[in-house]
């Protein structure tokens, strides 16, 4: 490494880059706010995406993986599309999202449980699940509003839109030994 | 032409409607799919949540799956189709990261060669490949009359090229006029449906969908037309819930994009999954289509 | 004669001296390379006492050859050249190796330095004792100039000429000179009415005897070099005839031909198919737009011809080349619009009260198609609330990358205009705030005592998708506000887009004509950013105002003004002189295979037909070398850098990588 | 010619086809005149002679020598070395000796990739060798220690291994220039020839060396009678894959012609034929390498400013380069060979 | 292969219009990097002849790096597109010759470049260490065999010169 390029100084602006492929953008940031204009979910976002941007800049790591702002975002991609130095913000929330999730920072948010449902039913399966997400992760995370889904699916259900048991691929011992080794890496 | 084909979750049951009339469809058009044997979920937006790696692991076995007869892989869900595109693309352009994601599918005996498979989505199949010289020919009955709001939601637009603006997508207008429609121009034709916040947060969510329903509305649509089972599980399924929740009275049809080139096509409706919607097309199709559309 | 070369090493203070060993360099020198005789090192070499030394050495050694070891040949080269010239060696035979900007400013390492800066001085002696004596050729310089370009810059570059004394041919697309400030109401930040300040530039031009104006047409080819370019202009036809036309208007009041004018009007008003741009026009004389005139459509009318008390139209007339010889050129060929239609969510071309900084000029202007009431599409609705927006295709990696520096201001004066000629609430969406030139922040500050409200943020979208029934009928502009770090949703009645400056579409193409070269956002490349910002790489060629990058009217005018001056200098000089690093072919090997014949951009290779023998037509011959390296007959050689010249130097700059244990020719 | 004493020349064939010796043959009845002119003092090939003849001869006392082949053996090189020393001037006779030619290209290989061609995978010689039998420098036998000369890695021109004096291009060398050269000798004496070869003399000295090319110092366009114009490929062709235009130039049709390339002196005799020049008379005075040459004109007049079609264009074109730039002299080129994998 | 104690030595044939300024921009911006890369300043890239490339490697280089203009920027117009047409050739035979394509680079450094290049210098001059010396003259070095060669004729001539004919 030349001394020419910045030496390591282990920020978490650092970190966020190394954590996501293209995330060297990040330096480019001039603080327009285009991202936090376009995003749908903006209203709701305790800080917008700018703002993180500028508190990652700042090193404030605590306050970004507690934000709440990654768990609005809804993956339209506005925000990374319309960027005008091409920083790849979609993706530098999912960072955030992995760090907050490894980390245990989020709070009032129930994404993460919705994800590790998902998730457990890809790794148990090699399919998604609807109803099995609709009654794991509903009747733990939400049973009032479960209440108000019944009769949509029931609907779902009439008009043969959901199975109630789940699909496993044939080789799932494969996509085991695939996610694992995978996991594997990545704790690396 | 010969494509892979890759169905993803949602077809299996909740979109079922979308599968067939893909299916339909395509064989009207000469566009042979050829399902990937074994495939595997994407994983949606809920596995970049937690590990980027894996993630990208499970989605490349379906790549590598696809036969080595064919180098075009069809996807007709939004999320499928960029997840699959996206992980080829960084697969290409981190070939350190690529290599990471070999060495996982090695563990499942599998190998991908970033870069070997084009991921396509069903709408550039048929508008790009198949054009429409060969799209108008085989329409028996124009949709004429029938006022359609063109959906196209986010990631098939975004933020990966389909040589369609990101911002003001044409290319379903395009198709949808082909079949004699009448398209409704109106500006949030490619803004998002909410995704996975109805599972979330209800009110983020309703909201957002109140917005689409709500500008199709005031540009008079008939209904809407969509290209992806999550808009259309989100903007269909939850039509009634976000009624109760802002005291609104929409009532618009959510349909896939194939299920209206089907019946423009003459294909039996019963065959191209109609009648699964919740918000019931049948009223708007006798009423603008006369007779007995379906 | 056997070879005398002498070793300067410079310490240049500490700034070579601290990471080399300057002393040693020399000593090892001295010692190891064949045929030096004098080898030292010196505090400062570009002093007086430095040169002077060089120069006794030269005379007292009868030195053959002078390296000198210091700092970047870009800086001082020629300071060694003339020393070697005053001492009576040829100056082609000094040598300048760089061990300050490529060795002891870029390493701390002092062994490491010293090992390349040995290398550096090894090749170029290698070097210095195969180059040969050079003479620099003189041409002269033919007085005329020709600008490119009828903009404020082109105009400013013509009179400055023109009053000097000198002959200008003027070359301008259009049908009459004028350029984007014609368009104009009111220029920042003093206010002043655009077309007041310029037409009187206009008429002069028009009127002045030393310039020869080409309107309606355009450069079509260059050749020649400096002092002595040979060019074509293509005068388009006009279908009126140029003597005969008093310019009486009558014609254009006639014709039943109304047409949108895209160009002058931006699209907000008409024009007749046969016109004069805008009423103050130089030359009065209008052209017919042939694609829209129904005589050339359709075979009928002829009431231009008709109604013409001179007889000056003619249908038949055809485009005309003209040839002219120059011995300078001006390109001023100023800018376009970014094309507003490229971000489709700023809703331009889709949602009527939309506009772009263009048309608002048009607009504000009291001689544009509003008579200068600010108004809706609709004609008769004054805005209740505008909202301008700035960046737009500037500072945007998926538009133009650069910031087009005017529109900050422009803005700024749109929002006065809105606010004085109407009730209008004013918003400015701005990223940063640029107001860096004189009285340029003072009309900010004034834009803030009169009300505008500025909201810090890039817009998002511009929409009609109301969400609440406040926005109903609304355009609602969509923005984070980047000081309250919160969403904002800002319904307004018009929106202008502060389009950003574009380089003309052609201006690479045309560059390529006359041997200047683009950026890479397509401005033309001037020859140094600070210290010579006129000039181009190519000698006698010239930039001026926005062809060169954004700039504001007062830049512009000063870059004109410049150019000028360089040129003026150079007629007065009467001669230039041309470096003679150049090509020669050796006709007796040259087997005219051709090759060569059309790598040269510069046209400076002909190829003769009859002694079927490709030959380098020095004058023309700007010295790249591409053609030497392509040479398959090895048969063309390049002064200055000829095969023997660059492989003594790699001879030399690998002094160290030889193999040491091979024989290499067993010995007899 | 006959009041002039008589000279005494020597011949010799080293890595060569022997096209050359049989080329010298080729200047039929002239060949007398050469008998008449010069003592033939050691010409193995054609009149018995022993080498230790030769090493018992004064140095300097054979006048002149043609030298064909390049130097592949360490036997080779004992002759090249001992040929020097016994004659006033040396000459490398043909492209062998020249530029290592043919012989040459086997630089692209090692000594053990040669052999395991020759006696493990040659058709010919491999039922003939189960136990894979090879040449050994040293063979002990009872009666006591069989030497074979040693097979280089490298093969290596005649001036790699000597100094020469001059040079007589070509494969073979055309026997009209070969009595050009061989008159000019004997009527200019040797020094004097320098520079000066008959018809069309070699113009420009080369620097440092006494060495000389003799022949032209043009290259074989200015003897092909075909149309030039202006040069753009967007394609390159093989030999087999189009039938030619007669009267245009062949590398415009995009057929890789070395002809630009390469010296003058054989009449343009492939063109003639409507086959590309291969570039057997090497490359012009002051060319450093003639791979190079062809490498910088052609890529140089290559239609496309995009990277991947350039990369297309020459990849498809051009699939072996080494064969196609350096066939005749890759054993003179800058890099000589290719690079050995285990270097030790 | 790699070396740490491996210095590289790598000739620059750079445009004196872009590329040598952006060295010295380098130079006066004091970015450091490695000094391996020894620069001859050439008018064009266009003049880079690749027999300077393959003799620089036959003397010995250990890789070589082409600098111009970038494409649309040079200072004669186009001529560095024929840098790139011929370093793609370049590249082709060199792979042939078996001598590894990351040797021999060209980059792009317009004059305002100056931490581009030396990026693009350092990336070089680390790959050019992990692939190693390039030794090349010793190519032809038939491992000392020949002289022992040439030794045993002469000895084997002299000894069979003693046994008369």
């Amino acid at each position: 490494m030349a001394a020419h390029i910045a030496e390591k100084k282990g920020t978490f602006l650092e970190e966020v880059i190394e954590a996501t492929p293209g995330g060297e953008r990040l330096v480019h940031c001039i603080q327009c706010g285009s991202c936090g204009g376009s995003c749908p979910s903006g209203a709701e976002m305790q800080y917008t995406p700018r703002t993180l941007i500028a508190m990652i800049g700042a090193n404030d790591r605590d306050a970004v993986l507690a934000a709440n702002t990654m768990w609005a975002c809804v993956s339209c991609y506005f925000c990374t599309s319309r960027c005008p130095q091409n920083i790849p913000i979609t993706d530098i929330i999912y960072t955030l999202k992995r760090m907050s999730i490894a980390e245990k920072r989020y709070h009032d948010t129930d994404a993460p449980a919705l994800a590790k449902t998902f998730t457990d039913f890809v790794d148990r399966y090699g399919r998604s699940f609807e109803f099995g997400l609709a009654t794991g992760y509903h009747l733990l995370k939400r049973p009032i509003s479960m209440m108000k889904m019944g009769p949509m699916g029931l609907q779902m259900f009439t008009r043969g839109r959901m199975a109630l048991r789940p699909t496993k691929i044939r080789q799932i011992e494969q996509l085991q030994a695939i996610i694992n080794k995978a996991k594997e890496l990545s704790a690396k | 032409m010969k494509y892979a084909y890759y169905p993803g979750c949602s077809l299996e049951r909740n979109a079922a409607a979308y599968d067939h009339s893909v299916r339909e469809v395509a064989d009207l058009l000469g566009i042979r799919l050829q399902e990937i044997d074994d495939w595997n979920c994407c994983g949606a937006t809920e596995y970049f949540s937690r590990n980027e790696l894996a993630a990208c692991a499970v989605i490349a076995r379906n790549l590598a799956l696809v036969e080595p007869q064919t180098d075009q892989l069809v996807a007709p869900c939004a999320a499928c189709y960029l997840n699959l595109i996206k992980t080829d693309k960084l697969m290409v352009d981190h070939p350190e990261f690529g290599k990471e994601v070999n060495q996982c599918l090695a563990a499942g005996g599998l190998k991908y060669e970033p870069g070997r498979v084009t991921v396509r989505h069903m709408l550039d199949v048929i508008v790009d490949d198949i054009g429409e010289t060969a799209v108008r020919d085989k329409v028996v009955r124009p949709l004429a009359g029938l006022r359609v709001a063109p959906y196209y939601g986010c990631q098939v637009v975004r933020p990966i090229s389909n040589n369609d603006n990101p911002e003001y997508p044409m290319k379903m207008d395009h198709l949808l006029k082909w079949l004699g429609a009448e398209v409704v121009d109106y500006p949030v034709k490619a803004h998002c449906c909410g995704g996975h916040m109805t599972q979330i947060s209800e009110p983020q969510a309703f909201e957002l969908i109140r917005r689409l329903l709500q500008n199709a509305q005031d540009y008079v649509a008939d209904m809407i037309v969509c290209m992806c089972p999550m808009c259309q599980l989100n903007l269909d399924g939850y039509q009634s819930r976000v009624n109760g929740f802002f005291g609104t009275e929409f009532k618009l049809p959510i349909m896939y994009f194939t299920q209206m080139l089907g019946i423009a096509f003459g294909i039996d409706p019963q065959k191209l999954g109609f009648g699964k919607e919740i918000v019931t097309a049948m009223p708007v199709l006798e009423a603008k289509l006369g007779g007995q559309p379906v | 004669m056997a070879d005398k070369i002498g070793i300067y090493v410079c310490h240049c203070g500490s700034n070579i001296a601290g990471t080399i060993d300057v002393e040693e360099v020399a000593r090892w020198a001295g010692k190891n390379i064949g045929d030096v005789v004098v080898s030292k090192d010196y505090k400062f070499l570009c002093s007086s006492l430095g040169q002077q030394m060089i120069e006794d050495d030269i005379r007292s050694e009868g030195l053959t050859g002078v390296v000198v070891g210091a700092c970047s040949p870009h800086l001082h080269e020629k300071t060694f050249r003339n020393a070697c010239k005053r001492a009576g060696l040829n100056p082609f035979l000094c040598q300048m190796t760089n061990l300050r900007e490529h060795v002891s400013w870029v390493n701390s390492d002092k062994a490491a330095g010293t090992k390349k800066a040995k290398a550096l001085i090894f090749a170029a002696a290698e070097r210095v004792k195969r180059q040969k004596p050079l003479e620099p050729m003189e041409v002269e310089v033919n007085p005329a100039t020709l600008v490119v370009g009828g903009g404020i810059a082109g105009l400013q570059a013509t009179l400055e000429l023109a009053d000097a004394g000198y002959l200008v041919y003027l070359v301008e697309r259009e049908p009459s000179i004028g350029g984007h400030m014609a368009q104009f109401d009111k220029t920042f930040p003093t206010l002043d009415c655009s077309a007041c300040i310029l037409t009187p530039k206009m008429s002069e031009v028009g009127q002045h005897e030393n310039v020869t104006m080409f309107t309606y047409s355009e450069l079509e080819e260059v050749s020649g070099s400096v002092g002595n370019f040979k060019v074509k202009i293509r005068k388009k036809a006009r279908y009126v005839d140029y003597d005969k036309c008093t310019g009486c208007g009558i014609c254009t009041e006639k014709c039943p031909r109304k047409v949108i004018d895209d160009v002058f009007e931006a699209g907000m008003g008409y024009r007749k198919a046969i016109y004069s741009p805008f009423p103050q026009a130089v030359p009065r004389i209008p052209v017919i737009d042939a694609e829209n005139c129904t005589w050339f459509t359709r075979g009928k009318c002829r009431v231009c011809s008709k109604v013409c008390p001179t007889d000056a139209v003619d249908y038949d007339q055809k485009d005309e080349i003209v040839e002219l010889n120059v011995g300078n050129i001006i390109m001023a060929t100023g800018w376009k619009l970014f094309d507003c239609k490229r971000i489709p969510q700023y809703g331009f071309g889709r949602l009527a009260n939309v506009y772009t900084n263009m048309e608002f000029e048009r607009l504000c202007n009291a001689a544009g198609p509003t008579s200068g009431k600010i108004v809706m599409r609709d004609g008769k609705t004054e805005p209740k609330s505008v909202a301008i927006v700035h960046c737009v295709g500037s500072r945007d990696v998926n538009s133009n990358p650069y910031c087009s520096g005017v529109c900050c201001m422009a803005a700024l004066k749109f929002g006065h205009l809105v606010l004085e000629k109407t009730k209008a609430e004013v918003y400015s969406f701005y990223i940063d705030m640029r107001t860096p030139m004189k009285d340029y922040e003072e009309f900010y500050q004034r834009l803030l005592e009169e009300g505008m409200h500025f909201v810090r943020g890039k817009v998002a979208e511009v929409t009609d998708a109301a969400r609440k029934p406040d926005e109903k009928g609304k355009l609602i502009v969509q923005v984070e506000d980047t000081l309250l770090g919160k969403q904002r949703r800002i319904p307004v009645d018009m929106v202008i887009l502060m389009g950003g400056l574009e380089p003309q579409a052609d201006a690479k193409e045309l560059g390529l004509k006359c041997g200047i070269s683009c950026s890479m956002a397509g401005w033309y490349t001037e020859r140094h950013p600070k210290l010579d910002p006129v000039a181009t790489m190519t000698d006698g060629v010239f930039v001026a105002g926005v062809c060169q990058g954004p700039k504001d009217i007062p830049a512009a005018v000063a870059q004109g003004a410049a150019a000028a001056a360089r040129v003026a200098g150079m007629i007065a000089k009467g001669t230039v002189t041309i470096e003679p690093i150049v090509a020669s072919i050796d006709e007796e090997g040259c087997s005219g295979c051709r090759i060569c014949n059309n790598l040269c951009p510069f046209n400076a290779i002909e190829y003769d037909e009859e002694k079927k023998v490709s030959r380098v037509i020095t004058a023309l011959c700007k010295g790249c070398g591409t053609c030497v390296a392509a040479c398959p007959a090895g048969v063309i050689t390049g002064a200055h850098f000829n095969n023997e010249q660059i492989f003594a130097e790699i001879d030399g700059i690998l002094w160290d990588a030889k193999p040491q244990a091979e024989v290499e020719i067993a010995s007899v | 010619m006959s009041d002039k004493p008589k000279g005494k020349l020597a011949l010799y064939w080293a890595a060569s086809c022997g096209g050359c010796d049989i080329a010298v043959l080729a200047i039929d009845e002239k060949i007398l005149n050469v008998a008449e002119a010069f003592d033939i003092v050691f010409w193995p090939c054609a009149a018995d002679g022993k080498v230790r003849d030769v090493e018992k001869m004064d140095d300097g006392s054979i006048d002149v020598c043609l030298f064909n082949g390049g130097i592949r053996t360490s036997e080779q090189e004992y002759m090249a070395q001992l040929l020097r020393r016994k004659s006033k001037v040396l000459v490398a006779f043909g492209s062998c000796a020249s530029e290592g030619c043919i012989p040459g290209l086997a630089n692209m290989n090692t000594r053990k990739e040669v052999f395991d061609t020759v006696y493990k995978e040659g058709s010919a010689t491999v039922p003939e060798n189960p136990q894979d039998v090879r040449p050994q420098p040293a063979t002990k036998m009872p009666e006591g220690i069989l030497h074979l000369p040693v097979f280089y890695d490298t093969l290596r021109t005649l001036d790699q291994t000597v100094e020469v004096d001059y040079y007589l291009p070509g494969c073979p060398p055309e026997a009209e220039n070969i009595w050009k050269a061989i008159t000019a000798i004997r009527g200019k004496g040797v020094r004097n020839l320098l520079c000066e070869a008959p018809e069309g003399p070699s113009r420009q000295k080369v620097p440092d060396t006494f060495s000389a090319v003799i022949g032209l110092n043009t290259t074989v366009c200015e003897e092909c009678p075909r149309k030039r114009g202006e040069k753009k490929i967007k394609k390159f062709y093989r030999t087999w894959e189009i039938i030619p235009d007669e009267e245009t130039c062949l590398l415009e049709q995009g057929l890789l012609c070395c002809g630009i390339a390469t010296r003058a002196g054989c009449g343009a005799l492939c063109p003639a034929v409507n086959s590309p020049c291969i570039g057997c008379y090497g490359a012009n005075d002051g060319v450093a390498d003639f791979g190079a040459r062809m490498m910088s004109a052609l890529a140089s007049v290559i239609d496309s400013d995009d990277p991947d079609e350039i990369r297309r264009i020459i990849e498809e074109g051009i699939p072996d380069p080494v064969g196609s730039f350096y066939r005749f002299s890759l054993a003179a080129s800058q890099l000589r060979r290719k690079k050995k994998m285990q270097i030790a | 292969m790699s070396n740490e104690n491996f210095d590289p030595k790598i000739v620059g044939f750079f445009c004196n219009w872009c590329s040598y300024r952006a060295a010295d921009l380098a130079g006066s911006a004091r970015i450091k990097y490695p000094l391996n890369v020894r620069i001859i300043r050439v008018m064009c890239s266009g003049r880079v002849d690749p027999t300077f490339v393959l003799k620089a490697l036959a003397d010995g280089a250990d890789g070589v790096m082409i600098a111009g203009c970038h494409p649309g920027e040079c200072h004669y117009i186009n001529q560095n597109y024929k840098a790139m047409r011929r370093y793609e050739m370049l590249k082709h035979t060199l792979t042939a010759m078996g001598v590894e394509p990351e040797r021999v680079r060209l980059v792009w450094a317009s004059a305002a470049e100056g931490r581009q290049l030396a990026e693009a210098i350092d990336k070089l001059v680390s790959d050019v260490r992990r692939l190693g010396p390039l030794h090349w003259p010793r190519n032809w070095d038939e491992n000392g065999e020949r002289q022992k060669a040439l030794d045993d004729i002469v000895k084997e001539h002299e000894e069979a010169m003693e046994v008369p004919a």
